[in-house]
């Protein structure tokens, strides 16, 4: 095996700690706070996979919108809303042992189906040279975007429009 | 090159740690945690496909965008809704936010 | 695939996250430690702090960071298109056009609102 | 890069091609992450106490060394040598993590700021993206510092510093959008060459904005309510010190550098400069230190305005600060993004000798019916204000 792909599978792992650590640390933690930060912790593994697989744009578009944007955004609904902080309360409600099963028989159902099936994975030489999202000069995903995908460009405007008006709607505080 | 599966299998986990977050946290922003974790591990998914798959073109690149951005606008408005609800209940803890149930 | 673009990135990540490690470390060698209570006392300007850090802080910061969120997903759709703008046609224009247009209109309706309103 | 590369294994044959590259990745990015920052923090900070100095009639650092050039070292000294103190309450993993994240996420910008031709850590792509990405980790660690350190002041001030970094990272975005579109690509390398005509003349409304939005995003004054000693103590990092503080200090000169040396590069054409790519070539040793010249000359230059607007404007009112950013800078770049969109498709202005008039055309358009609007709105809204005065009175 080349030495580049040894890398390869190291960083992966690597990754994988991370964003799995990290998601685990989001429903260990007691404290809101540090779940949150390990949230950002398994975000950024995301990151780092997304590089893996050749998918550059994305892997910033991941940082600049989860970590830049939704984290802070977490963060600031934990520091603004206080409760639950209390160490000595339980952060789990009473169903936590049925919840953890259930997850757990969804992931070995999933793992062994996904292990079992013959992905139709395309030949070397296509998955030699993907497709650039964004290259050095002109962009296939600026063209597809605003060609075949005009439509869901054009609602997704729609859609934050909409967003932001009902949150800040409902997120202002209203004059007394 | 890495086999698909691996990310399949990882992607998996990450959805299932998300499911037992929303599952079994009693603070509301947790479970919105999980449901981001959720969505992070269907956007793994997606990439890993358009990877091994159809890596000439971008269709799994375009939906992880869309992802990308409901899963925005949905912790937009759900953590507007669970500050707006603090505000009125001095809590989240959706044990205690049953007042809609009778 | 073979050395991706990113991969001075990552070497970089790994070099710089070494300087807060040994600058601490050094800085551990060399530094006196004899704290005390009144050292380590919270420092709000002189007066002894009354109760924990966490006071009821105003929702108005949240309502940036919502703003915020909304504008930088359109950056990431916007982006592209003005990468791509040189080959594309001239409705390229308007549905660009278009989308800014719908989020003007979203900022003049908070602003209309007076949800930026630092009152 | 590849210079380098090359130059390594003509010195060294027995080298094959990917070892020299890691070994060129690894040092640079040694002198990133080391050299870099103490050199900067003393130069930088040196330059600025003596400008502003200057400014305010007084003589400055003149104690340590010759014209007091030493003073960034002996601060230094002082700072390793510094008791570091925890608060009791603190949230320990989270205090002792933020400030080396704030440092890390500032020297990750400069992977992709080109310091001469070929002289870059990794051209990306998505170059312009990643900058505004990666300056999001400087607000994370922002929280971070704000929340562990349990004091109600570094938590305002953490509140009020994330305000607004991210309220002045959407201006940043707008005009870098301005600048991608006449470009048509995100990679700095392609930036710099499309630069002819340097974008600060044709695209002026662009520069304006990722100009003052810089500054803020920095948090220098004027826009330094982080650092309001007497509202909110000292800003999110009242309780750190020693070392740790050190480390906010230093990423806060090296993001002043970084982003002096983004304007740099994308509104003054970077390293680009006379004799260089006619007479010299871009890709020798000579031409390549020709261009690290031309890039720290502008650099520098930029770097002296901001310290000029510091010695020169009071600090802004937190309302004022993030109204500044929404109501005005916002809107005004939005309405220019869609002018310059505007100009580049016109049939007429296909050269692109009448494309840089139509640009320039449109950009002082824009300012100027933005600032008759603004001017238009100040003096209603004082003479409303000024009725209410004269009705109390009667």
């Amino acid at each position: 095996m080349p030495v580049y792909q040894i890398v390869h599978v190291i960083v992966f792992l690597i990754l994988t700690v991370m964003t799995l650590g990290g998601a685990l640390g989001v429903v260990v933690s007691r404290n809101l706070f540090h779940s949150a930060l390990f949230l950002v912790l398994s975000f950024a593994g995301v990151v780092g996979y997304y590089v893996l697989l050749d998918a550059g744009f994305l892997a910033v578009v991941q940082l600049l919108i989860y970590i830049g944007a939704i984290a802070i955004l977490i963060l600031f609904a934990v520091m603004l809303t206080r409760g639950l902080m209390d160490k000595r309360q339980s952060q789990t409600n009473q169903q936590w042992l049925i919840a953890g099963l259930a997850a757990l028989l969804t992931f070995i159902v999933l793992a062994v189906v996904l292990w079992q099936v013959d992905w139709p994975v395309a030949s070397e030489q296509v998955l030699a040279s993907p497709s650039m999202a964004i290259g050095a000069k002109g962009s296939q995903l600026g063209q597809d975007l605003l060609g075949t995908y005009v439509i869901p460009f054009e609602v997704a405007s729609v859609l934050l429009f909409v967003a932001l008006i009902g949150a800040v709607i409902l997120a202002r505080e209203t004059e007394s | 090159m890495i086999p698909l599966y691996w990310w399949l299998i990882v992607a998996a986990a990450l959805f299932c740690i998300g499911l037992y977050a929303v599952l079994s946290r009693k603070n509301a922003i947790a479970i919105l945690m999980g449901v981001e974790l959720m969505l992070n591990a269907v956007n793994v998914n997606l990439v890993a496909f358009w990877r091994y798959i159809t890596p000439q073109a971008l269709t799994g690149q375009v939906f992880a965008m869309f992802v990308i951005t409901i899963a925005a606008a949905e912790a937009a408005v759900g953590l507007a809704i669970f500050i707006s609800v603090y505000r009125k209940h001095g809590t989240i803890d959706v044990e205690k936010l049953d007042i809609m149930r009778w | 695939m073979v050395l991706s673009e990113f991969t001075f990135v990552g070497i970089l990540v790994i070099v710089a996250s070494l300087l807060p490690i040994a600058g601490l470390g050094f800085a551990s060698l060399v530094r006196p430690k004899k704290p005390n209570p009144v050292k380590q006392s919270t420092y709000e300007c002189g007066i002894e702090a009354i109760g924990d850090a966490w006071v009821q802080f105003r929702a108005q910061y949240y309502i940036y960071a919502l703003v915020f969120v909304i504008f930088d997903i359109e950056a990431v759709f916007l982006l592209p298109w003005a990468v791509a703008y040189n080959q594309l046609p001239l409705y390229a224009l308007l549905e660009a056009v278009l989308f800014i247009l719908i989020l003007v209109l979203a900022l003049a309706y908070v602003w209309r609102k007076g949800a930026l309103r630092w009152s | 890069m590849d210079t380098i590369v090359l130059w390594l294994t003509n010195l060294i044959p027995q080298m094959s091609e990917p070892v020299a590259r890691l070994v060129v990745h690894l040092v640079y990015a040694g002198v990133l992450s080391f050299v870099a920052p103490v050199v900067v923090v003393v130069a930088f900070t040196y330059m600025e106490r003596k400008v502003i100095a200057r400014i305010q009639d007084r003589v400055g650092p003149n104690r340590a060394g010759p014209l007091g050039v030493l003073q960034g070292l002996a601060d230094a000294v002082k700072m390793l040598t510094k008791e570091d103190i925890t608060p009791q309450n603190a949230d320990r993993p989270v205090y002792n993590l933020a400030p080396g994240i704030a440092v890390i996420g500032v020297i990750l910008i400069y992977a992709v700021l080109p310091f001469a031709p070929g002289v870059v850590g990794a051209d990306l792509n998505v170059g312009v993206l990643y900058i505004v990405a990666v300056g999001g980790i400087g607000t994370m660690a922002v929280l971070m510092a704000g929340w562990s350190s349990d004091n109600k002041y570094s938590m305002l001030s953490a509140f009020r510093v994330v305000a607004q970094m991210i309220s002045y990272e959407i201006p940043v975005i707008i005009a870098l959008l301005m600048v991608v579109l006449v470009a048509g690509s995100m990679q700095m390398g392609e930036i710099i060459a499309a630069q002819d005509v340097p974008f600060l003349f044709t695209l002026p409304l662009a520069f304006f904005i990722f100009f003052v939005a810089t500054i803020a995003e920095i948090g220098r004054s004027p826009f330094d309510l982080l650092e309001a000693e007497s509202e909110i103590v000292a800003g999110f990092h009242v309780e750190y010190s020693g070392m740790k503080f050190a480390f906010f200090f230093i990423g806060e000169y090296m993001h002043l550098f970084v982003g002096a040396g983004l304007v740099t590069t994308l509104f003054l054409g970077g390293w680009r400069g006379p004799l260089l790519g006619n007479v010299v070539s871009d890709a020798s040793l000579f031409g390549m230190l020709l261009g690290f010249v031309y890039f720290l000359i502008k650099t520098v230059f930029v770097i002296f305005l901001m310290i000029w607007v510091r010695g020169t404007l009071p600090r802004f009112r937190i309302d004022h600060l993030l109204d500044f950013g929404w109501k005005f800078l916002v809107p005004v770049g939005l309405f220019g993004l869609m002018a310059v969109a505007l100009i580049l498709k016109l049939p007429f202005l296909s050269s692109s000798g009448l494309q840089w008039v139509g640009l320039l055309v449109a950009n002082v358009a824009v300012i100027v019916i933005s600032l008759a609007l603004v001017s238009m709105a100040a003096r209603r809204s004082r003479s409303v204000a000024l009725r209410g005065v004269a009705g109390a009175d009667r």
